[in-house]
């Protein structure tokens, strides 16, 4: 962690956020929204967060701005005069002042930023970068971690994905768009017939195969550096949504279709919670690896920990790769599923 | 096979749930069943679980360890004779909700029908998580997927229930920020997330000010999560305007899991030394319990719509067991951890009848109620037998638990919360009367009855699918009532530590 | 060598804050988001100066390509808004708003 | 009182941010605006959680013969597991809450709270 960084950083991150909450402009608070979440990625690798950062970056430069920008596309961007409200605001400054009140009391408590031998160090996380390399042979201690041993966290992680985006899906799409989805299932649609500048098109067609390339790099080289599942599928379902902007929706549906969308999502957990339940048959705890070892002997229970990982941050990013695309198109197209953005 | 019982409880509907939306591209006929399917098997899980915990010592627990990492380093799952209770009242109220639910849902989503049984299960899912699990952390995350599930469920209602799903899940967003955020203020002092090792530690950190600002923010959180009187603001909406079946399931079983997850956090992560001797803020507390079961019966008393009548009955029933749990008396705890089972049931008795009452005369207003009696008499006896328990009338459950609430009050020298309940207990007799008024002699007060337009009325009873649920959970109160002192001795008495 | 790299991160902040003025001022919208995009290509920079700084410029370069593959989808979002609405300044729609209500 | 202000500033800036949230949530009438105040409220937490794990003089928790199997030499892997949980339930959440500000303006044509409260009269 390096100090200097932090503290210019998270002043800019400060204001930033105060900014965006204050300008009157819509379209213009999103956007300097998306320079926070630029901001808040380099807090984190600055303080040797290496996952968080990468997350952040594929979900906030990648994902969340432009679900902000759809939702404004669609609705209004002008933010109405509103008059002084005199009571609200005494109220909900009093709330905000006692919490703010509240949490600074209790930080003259905390061990100082940056102290090695803070409890938070040295009681659990410290048996995880101790043992995990002998126990899963996986250098990277936040892979394994969050692929093993608190792997049933990361199942209904990807649980959050599949229901947020079957809500969204469920309750955009109109009636009548259904039955009009439906009839459209893998319909010839010629790529050639588009309205969108010759530049954009061009650059995002040479774009997409090297994203979609990088993404599956990063899903299955998590094991040994930053990344993994979440992060490849968030960088697989932005190479779509690119596409999808560069033409619109109804073409990438047809090499990509809704039915297969909501399939693929739930196949993602299923992948996951079905590897959990083969252990379970298999005698072992749920998700508990090592039992696969008896279904594949001539890999000892390290090596079947080490695999079954593999496949579980493939769910992973099945799942996260179909819902980001699902929410982005849901959004972007107001449940229309036509042209989009 | 037989020490995996505490994982298949949580795994039934969570395949199910995941399945479902790839099944119903196929064959939709066969949803609801597998629903049941695996409601069925999840309470066969529960089952065996609690013949195992009963073969056991008293104050002992089942853990089960997921990925097979021992406790502090993997994530726990306990069962203990509290939760145990909260399982059953969980996995009974979801099985019969679902068996009820078949023709409401048909009617009111149509197309959406499919994705609304997976979203469903996943709810039950996120509860039973969030009441077997032994990690704070993941407690918040079952809690999100079982708030999310929510918001979905709610907003497929009619009419203003899209905004109150907004409320709600700005509401809900901050209750779950704040729980978290305590989270964070034990774990900076502990390094621990595993709550058995967090009873462990915490005594040597009981004059620290960030283990109270944890604890703070935690019963915060569950507070708007509970919909406790101050910040009730999101519930009545959203459970009134939200679609029959997902009322039914969320009304008796949301608030409930927050109250048991606040008496687990005061109970089993801080000790009672910790909340009732260290911390001296239990008046305060009772003194706004006994305001929110006042405020919640007159807003009761003034609605024209019956379920929103219910959901501020829900709102103060919240205020009796807050307000039990803090009293500090061994009683006032039992009182609070039985009403969190016997409310359960009685919610869903009341607003399954209201479902089947919405069902067949199409609206919920309390005019529209005249004749009711002898249109639909099983759906209304049931009606009252809820009624009378949420009143506090003898051979039901109502009465006990309010028993051992005010002999908790009683005992701890807080008057106040005794007077709160018994005002509350008349205001919901009054509720209660009035409608067997409209219901049974068909007229407003100043209004002469009409017997011609009652003697057309004929007998048209809901299908049997949804009056034998409803008749059952009737059966379960008044089953309850009798065997309180089983139940006491059984479990609640070994849950709570003398004082 | 270190103490090299952290002048130079500092330096990059420094230049950063300077487009963060025409970001947080920026009278049109088009003014804020090339301020960002500039951000966003200092932030790539950034992070692998960061990277050297860690001695770990191997893992770090997945992210800064990770982050440089992604920032200019927001960028394509918002020039599409514009493509539809034709609007750069809303400032006249909510002052008609302010003198009508 | 430099030093204090180096070892603690991150929390300061968590509980600012968590301010600025809440108030948003709170005060603001614009639904998006909302929206915007919910996630920067999850940031607050997201980033006290990672000051926690922070260390000095460490390195990224990717175990390397270079750096020793000493665990004092890493960061802390697991605030930053936890923290990534968060995230995606963060943008999970987000999505479900701007689709239901796009559902709302379609029934009733604003995104104004106050408007929209006076439509139901």
């Amino acid at each position: 962690m390096i100090w200097q960084f932090d503290i210019l950083l998270l002043t800019l991150v400060v204001v930033c956020g105060f900014v965006s909450l204050w300008i009157k402009d819509l379209m213009g608070a999103v956007i300097v929204f998306g320079a926070y979440s630029f901001l808040m990625c380099l807090v984190w690798t600055g303080m040797g967060a290496v996952d968080v950062a990468f997350t952040e970056a594929a979900v906030g430069a990648g994902v969340s701005t432009i679900f902000f920008i759809a939702t404004v596309f669609h609705t209004s961007r002008t933010i109405r005069y509103n008059k002084w409200d005199l009571s609200t605001k005494f109220f909900s400054s009093i709330i905000c002042i006692l919490m703010g009140f509240f949490l600074m009391v209790a930080i003259g408590d905390f061990p100082a930023w940056g102290d090695a031998l803070s409890p938070v160090n040295n009681n659990v996380a410290k048996y995880y970068l101790e043992n995990s390399m002998e126990e899963t042979k996986v250098p990277n201690v936040v892979t394994s971690v969050l692929a093993d041993y608190r792997a049933f966290d990361t199942m209904f992680e990807t649980g959050v994905v599949f229901v947020a985006s079957l809500v969204i899906f469920t309750l955009l799409l109109q009636s009548d768009g259904r039955k009009k989805l439906m009839k459209s299932a893998f319909q010839k649609v010629s790529f050639l017939n588009v309205s969108e500048s010759l530049i954009i098109r061009k650059a995002c067609g040479l774009m997409v195969p090297f994203m979609q390339l990088f993404a599956l790099y990063v899903v299955v080289h998590g094991h040994y550096s930053p990344g993994g599942g979440f992060q490849g599928g968030v960088i697989l379902g932005a190479s779509l949504i690119l596409l999808s902007m560069a033409y619109d929706i109804k073409k990438v549906f047809a090499r990509f279709h809704m039915k297969f969308m909501i399939k693929s999502l739930a196949v993602g957990v299923l992948i996951f919670a079905g590897i959990g339940l083969i252990c379970l048959i298999l005698g072992g705890n749920f998700l508990d690896y090592s039992a696969l070892s008896k279904l594949f002997p001539s890999m000892g229970s390290i090596k079947s920990r080490y695999n079954a990982m593999l496949w579980v941050e493939v769910g992973v990013a099945l799942t996260v790769m179909s819902g980001m695309f699902a929410i982005y198109t849901s959004l972007s197209s107001n449940g229309k599923f036509e042209e989009g953005l | 096979m037989a020490d995996q019982f505490l994982v298949l409880i949580v795994l039934f509907p969570l395949f199910v749930g995941l399945l479902i939306p790839i099944i119903a591209y196929f064959n939709k006929s066969v949803v609801w069943p597998l629903a049941i399917l695996s409601l069925i098997g999840s309470f066969w899980a529960v089952f065996n679980t609690a013949t195992q915990l009963l073969k056991l010592d008293p104050s002992s627990s089942i853990s089960y360890y997921l990925g097979n990492w021992m406790a502090p380093f993997g994530i726990e799952y306990v069962v203990d004779r509290f939760n145990i209770m909260v399982l059953f009242a969980i996995i009974c109220v979801s099985l019969l909700t679902t068996i009820f639910a078949k023709q409401v849902i048909e009617k009111e989503l149509g197309d959406n029908a499919a994705n609304f049984y997976s979203l469903f299960l996943l709810f039950i899912t996120g509860l039973l998580g969030i009441t077997i699990t032994g990690d704070a952390f993941n407690l918040y995350v079952l809690l999100e997927i079982a708030s999310l599930t929510s918001y979905g469920l709610i907003a497929l209602g009619r009419g203003r229930a899209l905004v109150a799903t907004f409320n709600y899940l700005i509401m809900g967003s901050m209750g779950a920020c704040f729980y978290l955020l305590g989270v964070g203020y034990l774990f900076i002092k502990t390094g621990t997330l595993n709550m058995d090792q967090l009873y462990d530690v915490l005594p040597l950190l009981f004059d620290s000010k960030a283990v109270l600002v944890g604890f703070v923010f935690i019963i915060l959180g569950m507070w708007v999560k509970m919909a406790f009187f101050p910040l009730h603001s999101w519930l009545p909406n959203a459970y009134s305007l939200a679609p029959t079946a997902a009322a039914c399931l969320m009304a008796p079983l949301m608030t409930k899991v927050s109250v048991y997850v606040m008496i687990r956090f005061m109970l089993n992560v801080f000790s009672t030394e910790y909340v009732y001797s260290v911390l001296t803020i239990n008046n305060i507390i009772v003194i706004m319990s006994s305001i929110a079961i006042i405020a919640g019966s007159i807003y009761a008393l003034s609605q024209k719509n019956l379920k929103k009548m219910l959901t501020f009955i829900i709102v103060a029933e919240i205020g009796y067991m807050v307000g039990g749990v803090w009293t500090g008396h061994v009683d006032g705890i039992r009182g609070a951890i039985y009403h969190i089972t016997a409310d359960a049931f009685m919610t869903l008795c009341l607003f399954m009848a209201v479902g089947c009452i919405v069902y067949r005369v199409g609206n919920d207003k309390l005019e529209s109620l005249k004749g009711i009696f002898k249109k639909m008499p099983i759906t209304m006896i049931c009606f009252l037998v809820g009624g009378f328990s949420v009143i506090g009338i003898p051979p039901t459950c109502g009465f006990f638990s309010k028993w051992y609430l005010i002999s908790g009050a009683f005992n701890s020298g807080a008057w106040y919360f005794i007077i709160a309940l018994i005002i509350s207990s008349l205001i919901n007799a009054v509720l209660f009367f009035r409608i067997i008024e409209i219901g049974f002699f068909g007229a407003m007060s100043n209004e002469k009855p009409d017997y011609k337009s009652l003697q057309s009325i004929k007998f048209n009873e809901v299908p049997i699918n949804m009056w034998l649920p409803l008749v059952i959970v009737s059966m379960i109160l008044i089953i309850l009532g009798i065997y309180t002192n089983e139940i006491m001795t059984n479990f609640i008495l070994n849950i709570v530590p003398m004082m | 060598m270190v103490n090299f790299f952290i002048f130079v991160g500092i330096i990059i902040l420094i230049l950063m804050m300077v487009v963060f003025y025409r970001v947080l001022k920026g009278p049109t919208v088009m003014d804020r988001l090339l301020g960002v995009n500039v951000i966003g290509t200092k932030a790539t920079v950034l992070l692998v100066v960061m990277g050297v700084i860690f001695e770990r410029v191997d893992m770090f370069v997945d992210i800064a390509i990770g982050y440089g593959l992604l920032n200019f989808i927001a960028s394509i979002g918002a020039a599409k808004y514009f493509q539809h609405h034709k609007v750069l300044q809303p400032r006249s729609q909510w002052e008609e708003d302010l003198t009508k209500s | 009182m430099f030093e204090y202000l180096i070892t603690n500033y991150n929390y300061m800036v968590v509980v600012f941010l968590m301010m600025m949230g809440l108030w948003a949530m709170i005060a603001k009438k614009n639904l998006v605006k909302k929206c915007i105040g919910l996630v920067i409220f999850q940031t607050g937490i997201i980033l006290f959680y990672i000051s926690m794990g922070a260390k000095n003089n460490s390195t990224i928790p990717i175990i390397d013969p270079k750096y020793g199997e000493a665990a004092i030499n890493y960061a802390n892997p697991l605030t930053q597991i936890l923290m990534l949980t968060a995230i995606v339930v963060g943008v999970a959440t987000l999505g479900v809450g701007l689709m239901l500000v796009q559902r709302i303006y379609k029934e009733y044509g604003s995104i104004n709270e106050d408007r929209i409260l006076e439509k139901f009269k």
